[in-house]
């Protein structure tokens, strides 16, 4: 996840001085997430040391819902503008944000080992989070397909159907476990302490922004490649518009000799 | 009178690729044209971007004075043309007579119209009580001719019409055509069976590489004139 | 539109009708399950008589996969997408249309399905109000969220496998809400289960005021 | 680090979180590469 030492002059990537920046501010802070969560900050008094999970954890969770937003409200800038760009945006967010999902899902598994003796409880966040694991297979699958049929539509309406839905659907589908889960049992054990203080807090607001410029950053490189899919290979309009229309030269060719 | 059809350097893309590189063609009312070129040379796209079901890249396209390039006068053009593809569209499930009844309706036949187009094309009898999936090629086609004649379209567009039909059903669909063209209606039709379809049409035009650079009046010589 | 509708619906029956799809390959299937359900689980213990809610749903919601892509087999055959472009018909009363007759098909299989349960299951009737509203509510959701997902999978090569994974997570509420009012409803607390039933039809009023804007765009451009 | 309970499973779940997101970030940049040189350098107004 380093940035190339030097830029060649030829072709360079998806990187740009922003993007190096970004970068090395990620990993350092990384380091200092690492050293946080890992030594300085104390065992809490029921998780003991498992709550240091919580701080990849939790700020994960929280990005993959806020990957889940960002592809909704993509889907509807390009449904509104049908812009390329609106439409690189929708799939870049949703594959980071499966990735984080992804990541959560272990994370929280592994947590619930030695706190509920389990990995997995029929929490509602553990079900809702598994369910937009598969909504976002879903649509990257949807959109995978989208992009090598060439039919006569601009495409992607599909895709950004499935987009604009996935946020209320993520919402609908939360809420419905959620409400499922609390009419039938007693709250599980709070994941985390609400009145936690000190440096867990810290530790957990440091990794929140953290993991949010690793995000970042791995957003905005998957946005570049998706803008690089568009274009590679694509000749303009005109050159294309030129190729077709010689054609014709070619058949009149072809008839009189 | 304003043109039926008025398309000035019109582009259609289909994904990428433009099958349709600049068009300029007008069609005024009451006419038949002929559309002729190799395969692929963009005949059926030409048809389905007249029919509303294509978008228009560049270039200026009116059909029945409704603009292209708004996609809500595309789709409100629709009900005002009429199609007839490769594909017939029909229900393989439902018989002959449930087709012509459902896309007549759909398109707000009145029962009479429907009846008539029927006759018309000769299905009416023991062939309207039949399944479409049992009908032959030709059957189908004059099937897919009845809803079309149903639908008393303004704008008829038919691509390669005369293909998997017999001597009787290609001399029905010469009258049908010429009917309504006397009853105010304007054809574009694709045609390999040049000679026919050149018996049938006021005019030719020849498209290749997706332009209409040659219009090129009847009679047509053996070599098919063609400006580079 | 409503007239659409009901010439679209009329015309899918009526394909039902003379096809038996549902009636000959669908429905065995949806008996099919509840045997493969009481084999797979121990009859004895009591499970199915307990789990017989959830089996039921369960049963539905792959049933209605089956009707769904049943409903666009039918378009997609012969070029029937440019001929519902071209038909002049409104495309909400389309999805309409389609949606009421993938209603009536999956009314009529819960009929068959429900009588499996009480027969097979043991289970016994209880709060037929709470059990009627949960499967009208439950049925328009499936209809109109299928609808509106079985047109996008539809024409696409992979339709088939492609259906299921983007349906079935979207449903899943649908599936928790319906088991938990039929629950409520068969042991005797319909009270309990009468938010469930709000809840379904949210869902239901949601995806069909969705489909009925949307269906025009996904038509047009899919 | 000394005595720390469930070091293992800590470990674990931050090692994985990690690697993973290590194997994305790589796996996204090698593909940025190898489609840059494909498409012209004004295409990528961000370089």
């Amino acid at each position: 996840m380093t940035a190339p030492h030097t830029a060649p002059p030829g072709p360079a990537g998806t990187s740009s001085r922003a993007t190096r920046g970004l970068g090395v501010l990620s990993l350092a802070g990384l380091a200092l997430l690492l050293g946080y969560a890992l030594v300085w900050s104390p065992p809490d008094v029921a998780q003991k040391d498992a709550v240091r999970l919580m701080y990849v954890h939790v700020p994960t969770a929280i990005l993959a819902f806020t990957a889940c937003a960002i592809t909704t409200v993509a889907s509807a800038m390009w449904l509104r503008r049908r812009s390329e760009g609106w439409w690189v945006l929708g799939g870049a967010a949703a594959e980071v944000g499966l990735v984080f999902t992804g990541i959560c899902l272990i994370t929280g598994s592994i947590w619930g080992r030695p706190t509920w003796g389990t990995y997995w409880d029929w929490d509602p966040r553990i079900t809702s989070t598994t369910l937009l694991f598969i909504l976002l297979v879903g649509y990257l699958a949807l959109r995978s397909i989208d992009n090598e049929a060439g039919g006569a539509a601009p495409r992607g309406m599909r895709g950004a159907i499935v987009g604009l839905l996935l946020l209320p659907n993520v919402m609908i589908v939360h809420f419905s476990v959620d409400w499922w889960r609390s009419l039938h049992q007693t709250a599980t054990i709070t994941r985390l302490d609400p009145t936690i203080e000190g440096t867990m807090l810290f530790t957990l607001m440091l990794g929140i922004v953290v993991f949010g410029l690793v995000f970042a950053w791995l957003l905005i490189h998957r946005f570049r490649v998706g803008w690089l899919e568009e274009r590679a290979g694509a000749t303009g309009l005109d050159q294309a518009l030129v190729e077709r229309r010689a054609e014709a030269g070619l058949a009149a060719a072809g008839g009189r000799s | 009178m304003e043109p039926v059809v008025q398309l000035h350097g019109a582009v259609t893309l289909l994904g990428r690729f433009p099958a349709l590189a600049g068009i300029d063609l007008e069609v005024a009312a009451g006419e038949i044209v002929l559309l002729r070129g190799p395969n692929g040379a963009g005949k059926t796209t030409l048809l389905r971007l007249c029919a509303g079901l294509l978008p228009v890249a560049r270039g200026q396209a009116v059909v029945l004075g409704h603009d292209l390039a708004n996609r809500r006068q595309a789709r409100s053009l629709r009900r005002r043309v009429g199609l007839l593809g490769h594909a017939t569209g029909l229900y393989d499930e439902l018989t002959v007579a449930d087709n012509i009844h459902f896309w007549g309706r759909a398109a707000g036949a009145s029962p009479t119209d429907i009846i008539a187009a029927l006759t018309a094309c000769g299905l009416d009898g023991r062939l309207a009580g039949l399944g479409v999936a049992t009908l032959s090629a030709g059957q189908r086609r004059r099937t897919a001719l009845a809803c079309l004649l149903a639908r008393r379209p303004e704008l008829w567009l038919l691509d390669e019409p005369h293909g998997g039909l017999d001597q009787d059903g290609r001399d029905l669909l010469d009258d049908i055509v010429r009917q309504a063209v006397a009853s105010g209606a304007t054809v574009m039709l694709s045609s390999h069976e040049l000679d026919r379809a050149a018996a049938l049409a006021h005019r030719v035009v020849t498209i290749v590489g997706g332009t209409t650079d040659a219009l090129d009046p009847l009679p047509t010589s053996e070599e098919p004139v063609l400006v580079p | 539109m409503f007239r659409d509708a009901s010439l679209m619906a009329g015309k899918d029956l009526r394909v039902e009708l003379r096809s038996h799809v549902t009636t000959q390959q669908v429905a065995p299937f949806a008996i099919l399950m509840l045997i493969l359900f009481g084999v797979a689980l121990d009859p004895d213990r009591g499970i199915l008589t307990r789990a017989s809610a959830g089996l039921f749903w369960v049963s539905v919601l792959f049933c209605s996969l089956l009707a769904i892509q049943r409903a666009f087999t039918i378009e997609a055959a012969d070029g029937g997408r440019d001929a519902l472009r071209l038909s002049g018909l409104d495309p909400a009363g389309i999805f309409l249309g389609k949606a009421a007759a993938i209603f009536v098909q999956l009314g009529a299989l819960e009929l068959v399905l429900a009588a499996g349960v009480v027969v097979m299951y043991g289970t016994e009737i209880t709060g037929l109000p709470l059990l009627v509203a949960t499967c009208l509510a439950a049925t328009a959701g499936l209809a109109a969220a299928g609808t509106l997902y079985g047109v996008l999978a539809a024409g696409l090569r992979v339709r088939e496998t492609l259906l299921p994974i983007l349906l079935l997570p979207v449903l899943a509420p649908v599936l928790i809400g319906a088991t938990r009012a039929f629950e409520a409803a068969l042991g005797g607390a319909a009270a309990d289960g009468w938010p469930w039933c709000g809840l379904l039809a949210a869902f239901a009023l949601l995806y069909t005021a969705f489909g009925t804007l949307a269906f025009g765009t996904l038509l047009e451009e899919s | 680090m000394v005595a720390m309970t469930y070091a293992g499973y800590v470990g674990a779940g931050w090692g994985i979180a990690l690697v993973s997101l290590a194997i994305y970030a790589l796996r996204t940049v090698r593909r940025g590469r190898a489609l840059a040189s494909q498409v012209p350098p004004e295409e990528r107004r961000w370089s």
